[in-house]
């Protein structure tokens, strides 16, 4: 005989400004089987939780429904209550009265209450049928796998690595070092990027317990939280980087030149190259799209001059595989391209260039060797003009959302020109000043002052020409007039948007996405970097758009939660999870074939007891099962359940109603 | 057609050679010219065994019982039972090894008015799919039609289709003669049966009928084969077809023209997918 | 006894059906999916009380229904609390027409087990209430049996009111009990005793009906017999063919077992009592798990005994009344008669 | 946004038995049965974001829309339900990789079974709703219950339902 | 020989008569037939909408059931206005079809409404159904040496979603059409910036600084004169330039001329067919520059930084 506690939450106002309450409890009360029916102000507080534990107790109760917010907010909050008054947690049903019924049923009192009710009977129902299930522990592979050798994937990389958890860490292009590689100096502090980059790339390269396996990809992920098995393709670099010594000498003799896309295509690489100087590793790749050995079969040059013999066109893509138990993945971001704004010009006047091209024009390692030219023409630019939020902010022809960092960085572009150009004069046009950040509102004021930047506010309605200048027109909201500027050169500060295979990623690692592409946190302020996917962690602009030290914060939380999960032998998992009934299984293996993780096995036994005939049953596989219940519904014998979303818990929250 | 004689000696030449424990087959009635199942594990039987246009029963449904199951059985099959034997074989429910398969390239059989049955009229495939020996000549995979019934039915307005449906599921008796003569109906117990579930809704109301009948025909969708063992076994003579081929239809046209039990290892529509399957009924 | 006989012809058969039909709450075979079954009939058009044995139900459902609500009830936290159905067992007279011989029988069968150690009230109300007017067929179909057994289908005095089609052309309306008779009596159709030659009449049509029987058997042998053979190996061959259908059970006219089953919605509830069969493999399953008759043959055993032997220890009648059904239903034409003639004569 | 279905004044009909109308001030009851990662998620989002939508569903959770047997259909349309929702990830992005595309065959099919035994189409209806379109789910929710009133309560198959 | 529905627009008649006139002679070289819709009334322009809704749809949608009625696929428009308000209307009514029906009622003797016809600019009717390839074939006199700006105005590209054609910000479309004539279209940013027009009377002031700025920056450009492809930006650059010219106190004498009647000039037509007296800017003296060699324009020399993307080999 069933006994059920029924604990209505007001959550302040959010429930009981909508929902009347106490109709709610007294029509709890009549059920049958409710035992006790009492609300409170805030459930999921200490006295709420303490009155659920002394009702337990007291009224001997068998299972327990809490009406109150959505249970993907306070589920684990009761279950730990109930198990601290020795109950088995999984006797918990919560009826999502807030999300489901006060907050959206604002108008109509009445209805909301109706449907409290229902909901509530729904979770009495369901909670009748509730069996008791204990946590399963399954063994853990103790290695992780960071995607991605930005910024992000390094400190994560670094931080498991430095808790002796060996790390596999895969990245696309030859080097690690990503986009934070390409920036000349960082705000707030204008401290050299590379400068402190370079020193961890290192560290990666020579830690004890990281593999760095460079110019790869993740092609496959199957497995479950602690045991998946990752395929990692190894591109074929058509260097031998066991023998190379990365002297360089192939690149010198290497005769196609290339667009380089770490300068932002600003000059040229080699076919064989290494994409900048500091690169880790240091050797050097082929770029098969423009070699013309590997495309014609004419040249090898570099295999010609090089000592060590190293090169060798024959190699092909390599496909290794890893035991981890757990992935962070830290793909970082791509840049909005500006094409739409056609009122600008570009695409027709050279001399409008991005951010990241001023950036590398400004970098002393640049293609302009730290000065900023015109590309159209080479000269030096007087008056450059920085426009913000292309692409961002912009719902007609860019993205809904704010990048984040540019006002940052433009802030410091104005400042790096002075520094570059002392006769040089910023002019900014900005929507707002998001200067949210430690030092950060002082940094813009000191590009204010000290470099005496124009800040205008409005947006650019033109770009024209006038001889070999360009003319900004644009509303300065201020004075409430148009302005014109003479321009030498136009800085697009264009968005930062997610990198265009994340999407791909995601399904391959079978993680969400929003709409924009970036991975999705499980919750957005709870859990801000596991994905709903367990054991996969996300770190950086692949989550959403960043600074540096948001993102190194961010990777460091990774690697906390990695170490956490690592940190013992054995993980608890969910026990909801698909279970086979013998007696009634008919070995028709319709479950094996839909099971989406292969957790559906065959096992034979014998036909009757004693009998030696042999029949055949499917079999789960606990570690494996995810339960998902695909092979509870095509299930025709009916010989599975799947626990906690049993029939009969289904069955009676539709009659409930 | 009428391969009596080669079915007799198949018969006799497998229980020479000890191949079998079991034949099945067909044999007289004593009092019509109707044929009925005919089992016999004594060669002195096998003279009975006859095989006409009056050969209806699927027999495919023999290898279900507990006492045939796991024996090694000689069947007749027509090209519907044999669609039927692969499901079966494919879901794992009977051992090639254990069965020998006479096939007939079947010319239709004929209902007790005496004329072509329905289903042969539409059947899709008259030769038999899978089998050790083949009687007769393939005449080839037919072009699909969809059913005279249900065609009538879909032109029928809602509320006059939801009365006549409802008159058959009030006339139906729950004696669940349908299931037991379905040769793919073999679960351990079937979840209509099982009291303690949640779906055993055993009251012999309409609304039971309704719910037994719905939940039967989608557990064979994709599977059936059109048989129609159950529709003759139905004391009260209920066009079980029509569900039937209703879900045929639907799969038909939506899933890759996709036939129940042609192709080996096919386990029937619901239980592989394709990302172009429809999607626009979906909000 | 058997009382006066009214000598008339097709018209003036048709002139008594229309006016009882005019009268009472009448139930007669109805044609629905090629199939005949009792059914509520407001015009003589609509039926046929001549219906062909093969393709009737029996009228068992009229008074033991496929399936009918024994209460409902209610559960809040004030406890359970039990109401009785809507359904009405019956209260105003009614008629059937065109009965079977052998369903009628089936009644008188099915009293016994209903009046025994639990009287079913609803089933008695039913019965109370009920006027039966029989029809005797005029040839046997393929699989009855009825002369061979236990009861004088001649004199039957299952039904109130018999009508017999004499070879002649005549048709006789003969009253068989009381009530039978006052019946007749009060309808408008006159009613002198008739021709002398009556009583011949009907015994030569009984003869010529009698003669048309394909199966026939020696019951008291057969049930002598069988008394001794429940260890007969033969059940078990025999029942190799059946595919363990409930059919022959549900269509039955004597088969009287139930099963009794909750629905609930929301804290209410009905409690229902449904046919059931002892064909079903879980029929006998107990709640401790145990199964006395997990295997085939061992229910078909009981199926025979039970209809041939047991039965009539306790009550005196044969449970079965031979009338076919359930091997013309039958997917694979398994007959009753052929089970028990087989068991007992080899 | 306002996603409110303003109150049906006319006599209801029940379209598959014509002699039925609602009573007056009749609500229909529609069951939502959504998947646990997406649709859940999402008609969370639609609280938190205090979308206001009709108020004749009642949710059930389930893990994946492939969780749902249609029977589950049929026996809501026998018992409490008007109407019949399912919701669950759209293709591709289901959490169990590839649940909802076995679940999108089961569901065609079965629409058009109860379709063709009497039960008008839009009875049951089905959605892909994500985590991230709390207004979608809103939407849907409207415009089901928006069909479900003009059809009128649900009789077929409930007159056992005392 | 392909029909076109034709709808020349109040202007036609007036002001742009050398417009209407120099496209039927360009279209017959062209080898269209242009059928004039009979009893064609005002599209409503900038006026109708801003009495009613319903009068704004109805006096286009009456020539759009006339024009169905020659059952031609395509209607060609002169006046980019008037083209602006069919296309918009179309647009409008095929999105709500209870509305087209509600109008439509109002004008039912005319004939039913099917929204079957194409609508294009005669711009985009040369340059999408007869094609630059087949103009060139016909160029006799090509206008070597003439260099032009192609001013598209507001209407011919926008909205985007109505027009479909072309970029809204920067169009291509004229250039090349002029290219293909043989003349050198310059690099022109100004050739979709307002012009003013909707005070042309109301407000001088106003039109005199915007067109100003468009003339200024065609001027800056180098062109001889500014082509134009609708009545309305031709009468407002030509007519006004006088008082720009005042206004502004810079001297302009660009011309500005349509696009039909650089094309009948390059299809070899005389230049008394172009009705030159018509313009107020005087045009004899730009269209002297016919027949001149361009200088090419000195290279600019390249530091070594310079970018240039895309591979080579030494």
């Amino acid at each position: 005989m069933a006994r059920v506690g029924v604990f209505v939450c007001y959550c302040g106002a959010n429930i009981a400004g909508v929902v009347d309450v106490p109709a709610v409890v007294q029509e709890a009360k009549k059920i049958k089987e409710v035992k006790i029916a009492i609300e409170y102000k805030y459930m999921c507080s200490d006295p709420g939780q303490q009155m659920i534990r002394d009702a337990i107790v007291q009224n001997r109760l068998t299972s327990v429904v809490v009406a109150a917010c959505s249970p993907r907010m306070h589920e684990k909050t009761f279950r730990k209550a109930l198990s601290d008054a020795g109950m088995n947690p999984y006797m918990l049903e919560v009826a999502n009265i807030r999300e489901h019924s006060s907050w959206v049923h604002q108008k109509d009192k009445k209805a909301a209450t109706d449907k409290a009710i229902d909901l509530i009977r729904m979770a009495i129902g369901k909670s009748i049928a509730n069996e008791q299930l204990h946590e399963i522990s399954v063994p853990v592979t103790k290695r992780a796998l960071v995607i991605g050798g930005g910024i992000a994937g390094i400190q994560a990389a670094l931080d498991i690595a430095d808790a002796r958890i060996p790390v596999t860490l895969v990245e696309k292009s030859p080097s690690i070092g990503g986009r934070m590689a390409q920036l000349d100096e960082t705000f707030p502090t204008l401290d050299c990027s590379q400068c402190i980059l370079t020193p961890k790339m290192v560290d990666v390269a020579s830690h004890p317990y990281i593999e760095l396996i460079p110019y790869s990809e993740v092609i496959e992920l199957d497995g479950y939280v602690g045991n998946y098995k990752a395929k990692i393709k190894k591109k074929a670099s058509y260097v031998d980087f066991s023998t190379c010594t990365g002297c360089g000498t192939c690149t010198q003799k290497c005769p196609v030149k290339v667009p380089n896309e770490f300068n932002m295509n600003l000059d040229k690489r080699k076919a064989i190259y290494t994409p900048f100087p500091q690169a880790v590793p240091n050797k050097p790749v082929i770029d098969a799209e423009h070699c013309t050995m590997l495309l014609k079969g004419k040249c090898g040059i570099c295999a010609k001059f090089c000592e060590k013999g190293s090169i060798n066109f024959k190699m092909v893509d390599e496909v290794i595989e890893r035991e981890i138990g757990a992935v962070v993945i830290a793909t970082g971001y791509d840049l909005w391209d500006p094409k739409p704004y056609e009122e600008y010009g570009v695409g027709r006047y050279k001399d409008i260039i991005t951010s990241l091209e001023f950036e590398r024009m400004v970098s002393a390692s640049g293609p302009t060797n730290g000065v900023p030219i015109r590309p159209s023409d080479g000269k030096v630019p007087r008056n450059v003009v920085f426009i913000k939020c292309i692409g961002s902010r912009d719902e007609a022809k860019g993205i809904e959302y704010c990048s984040k960092i540019c006002c940052m960085y433009t802030a410091k572009h104005a400042i790096l020109l002075h520094h570059k150009v002392h006769d040089s004069h910023a002019y900014i046009f900005y929507m707002d000043i998001r200067a949210a950040g430690k030092g950060y509102e002082e940094f813009v004021k000191r590009a204010q002052v000290e470099t005496a930047a124009t800040y205008l506010r409005g947006r650019v309605s033109k770009i024209y020409k006038k001889g070999d200048k360009l003319m900004v027109r644009g509303e300065d909201a201020q004075i409430g007039q148009v302005v014109e500027v003479e321009a030498d050169l136009v800085v697009l500060a264009t968005a930062i948007t997610a990198p265009k295979d994340n999407p791909a990623l995601a399904r391959l690692l079978g993680v969400s996405y929003d709409k924009y592409g970036y991975l999705s946190e499980a919750h957005p302020k709870l859990r801000p970097v596991e994905t709903a996917k367990a054991g996969i962690f996300l770190a950086g602009c692949t989550q959403a758009p960043k600074d540096i030290p948001d993102t190194v914060a961010q990777a460091s939380a990774c690697a906390a939660k990695v170490c956490g999960l690592f940190s013992g032998d054995t993980m608890k998992k969910d026990p909801m999870i698909s279970t086979i009934n013998n007696e009634f299984c008919s070995g028709c293996q319709n479950c094996v074939k839909v099971c989406p993780y292969q957790a559906i096995v065959t096992e034979e036994i014998p036909l009757g007891p004693g009998s030696k005939e042999m029949r055949i049953v499917a079999k789960i596989n606990e570690g494996v099962c995810q339960g998902c219940g695909s092979c509870v519904a095509v299930c025709r014998s009916m010989a599975i359940s799947l626990a906690g979303f049993t029939d009969p818990q289904i069955i009676n929250e539709i009659v409930a109603i | 057609m009428d391969y009596s004689k080669q079915i007799q000696e198949i018969a006799s030449k497998l229980f020479a050679e000890n191949k079998i424990d079991y034949f099945v087959g067909y044999k007289q009635n004593s009092f019509d010219d109707s044929q009925v199942p005919f089992l016999i594990t004594d060669p002195a039987e096998i003279p009975k065994l006859v095989f006409t246009d009056r050969s209806v029963f699927n027999l495919a449904n023999y290898l279900k019982p507990d006492h045939t199951k796991r024996k090694r059985v000689g069947l007749v099959v027509k090209g519907c039972d044999s669609r039927a034997l692969n499901l079966l074989l494919t879901e794992g429910q009977v051992k090639r090894e254990n069965v020998y398969i006479i096939g007939v390239c079947c010319e239709g059989v004929l209902n007790d008015k005496r004329e072509k049955a329905q289903n042969c009229v539409e059947c899709v495939m008259p030769d038999p799919v899978v089998y050790d020996e083949m009687l007769g000549t393939p005449s080839g995979k037919k072009k699909y039609t969809v059913n005279v019934d249900i065609k009538e039915l879909a032109k029928m307005a809602l509320n006059e289709r939801a009365d006549y449906f409802e008159s058959i599921f009030e006339n139906c008796i729950r004696c669940n003669a349908c299931r037991h003569s379905c040769p793919l109906c073999y679960c351990a117990k079937c979840c209509l049966d099982q009291e303690t579930s949640t779906l055993y809704h055993g009251a012999n109301t309409s609304s039971g009928a309704m719910h037994a009948l719905m939940t039967w025909s989608l557990h064979l969708a994709g599977r059936c084969v059109d048989c129609r063992n159950c529709e003759k076994a139905c004391p009260s003579h209920l066009p079980l077809h029509l569900l039937h081929k209703q879900n045929e239809n639907v799969i038909y046209e939506n899933f890759q023209q996709h036939l129940a039990g042609m192709e080996k290892d096919d386990r029937g529509a619901f239980y592989k997918y394709s990302l172009s399957d429809p999607d626009d009924f979906i909000l | 006894m058997n009382g006066f006989i009214i000598e008339t012809d097709k018209t003036g058969l048709q002139k008594f059906y229309e006016e009882i039909i005019g009268k009472f709450e009448t139930y007669a075979p109805v044609e629905k999916f090629g199939k005949y079954d009792y059914k509520k009939v407001s015009k003589l058009g609509e039926c046929d009380p001549d219906s062909p044995i093969e393709m009737t139900m029996s009228v068992k459902p009229l008074f033991f229904p496929k399936t009918a609500k024994v209460m409902k009830f209610k559960e809040d936290n004030t406890g359970t609390t039990v109401s009785e159905t809507d359904e009405d067992p019956l209260t105003g007279q009614r008629v059937i027409l065109g009965v079977k011989h052998c369903d009628a029988r089936g009644l008188q069968v099915l009293d016994q087990v209903y009046k025994w150690d639990y009287i079913d009230t609803d089933y008695q109300k039913r019965r109370k209430n009920t006027l039966i007017i029989s029809t005797r067929c005029n040839k046997a179909g393929t699989q009855c049996f009825c002369t061979s057994l236990d009861y004088d289908v001649e004199n039957s005095d299952a039904h109130d009111i018999r009508i017999v089609n004499g070879l002649n052309g005549k048709i006789y309306i003969q009253a068989v009990t009381e009530k039978g008779e006052t019946f007749l009596k009060a309808s408008s159709i006159k009613h002198q005793a008739s021709a002398s030659n009556a009583t011949e009449e009907l015994s030569k049509q009984y003869k010529s009906f009698e003669s048309s029987f394909r199966l026939k058997m020696n019951y008291s042998e057969v049930n002598a017999k069988l008394q001794k053979l429940f260890d007969s190996p033969e059940f078990e061959t025999i029942s190799s063919n059946c595919i363990g259908c409930n059919t022959c059970a549900f269509i039955c006219p004597t088969c009287h077992c139930f099963k009794i089953t909750d629905e609930r919605i929301k804290d209410t509830g009905v409690r229902y009592k449904s046919y059931d069969s002892c064909n079903n493999g879980y029929f006998t399953l107990m709640a401790g798990g145990h199964n006395p008759r997990p295997v085939k043959y061992r229910r078909w055993r009981q199926r025979a005994l039970h209809k041939f032997v047991y039965y009539k220890e306790r009550f005196g009648m044969n449970l079965c009344v031979g009338c076919g059904r359930c091997a013309i239903s039958c997917p694979v034409n398994i007959s009753i008669f052929d089970v028990v003639n087989q068991v007992a004569n080899v | 946004m306002e996603t409110e279905v303003k109150e049906v004044k006319e006599k209801i009909v029940s379209v598959e038995n014509p002699g039925i109308t609602a009573p007056n001030g009749w609500q229909p009851v529609i069951i939502g049965i959504l998947c646990n990662w997406c649709s859940y998620a999402g008609s969370d989002l639609t609280g938190t974001s205090r979308i206001q939508y009709p108020p004749n569903i009642r949710i059930i959770r389930v893990p994946c829309s492939s969780r749902v047997d249609p029977w589950f259909i049929i026996k809501s349309l026998q018992t409490t339900a008007d109407g019949v929702l399912i919701s669950g990830c759209h293709p591709g992005d289901c959490h169990y990789i590839s649940g909802n595309y076995y679940a999108r065959r089961r569901f065609l099919v079965t629409k058009k079974l109860l379709n063709f035994v009497g039960y008008h189409e839009n009875r049951v209806q089905f959605s892909w709703v994500s985590a991230a379109e709390g207004p979608k789910f809103a939407k849907v929710v409207a415009k089901v219950t928006e069909d479900i009133k003009k059809l009128g309560p649900l009789y077929r198959y409930k007159k056992e339902n005392f | 020989m392909n029909k076109l529905t034709y709808f020349p627009g109040c202007s036609a008649h007036g002001t742009s008569e050398e417009f209407d006139h120099t496209l039927k002679l360009v279209m017959k070289t062209l080898d269209v037939q242009m059928e004039e819709i009979p009893d064609w009334n005002c599209c409503g322009a900038t006026s109708a909408h801003v009495m009613t809704e319903n009068l704004a749809l109805a006096l286009p949608m009456r020539n759009l059931v006339l024009a169905e009625r020659l059952e031609n696929k395509t209607m060609g428009i002169a006046c980019a206005s008037c083209y602006s308000r069919m296309k918009g209307t179309k647009k409008h009514l095929d999105e709500n079809p209870e509305l087209a029906r509600k109008i439509n009622s109002t004008i039912i003797d005319e004939g039913k409404y099917k929204g079957t016809i194409d609508i294009k600019s005669m711009l985009q009717y040369c340059y999408e159904e007869i094609g630059l390839e087949a103009i060139k074939s016909k160029v006799t006199k090509p206008l070597t040496g003439l260099k032009v700006a192609c001013y598209y105005g507001c209407l011919l590209t926008r909205p985007k979603d109505v027009t479909l054609f072309d970029s809204p910000e920067y169009p291509m479309s004229m250039d090349l059409l002029m290219e293909a004539l043989g003349a050198k279209a310059m690099e022109f940013d100004y050739k979709t910036e307002c012009c003013g027009a909707s005070f042309s009377i109301s407000d001088t002031e106003i039109v005199e600084s915007l067109s100003g700025k468009i003339l200024e920056v065609a001027k800056e450009s180098g062109a001889h004169l500014i082509v134009v492809a609708c009545p309305l930006c031709q009468s407002n650059l030509d007519m006004r330039q006088p008082d720009i010219e005042k206004h502004t106190g810079k001297k302009f004498d660009l011309p500005v001329m349509y696009f039909t009647q650089l094309m009948a000039l390059a299809f070899g037509y005389p230049e008394k067919e172009l009705k030159l007296p018509k313009h107020i800017v005087p045009v004899e003296a730009a269209l002297k520059h016919i027949g001149e060699a361009i200088p090419e324009p000195e290279k600019v020399k390249k530091t070594p930084k310079a970018v240039e993307a895309e591979s080579e080999v030494e």
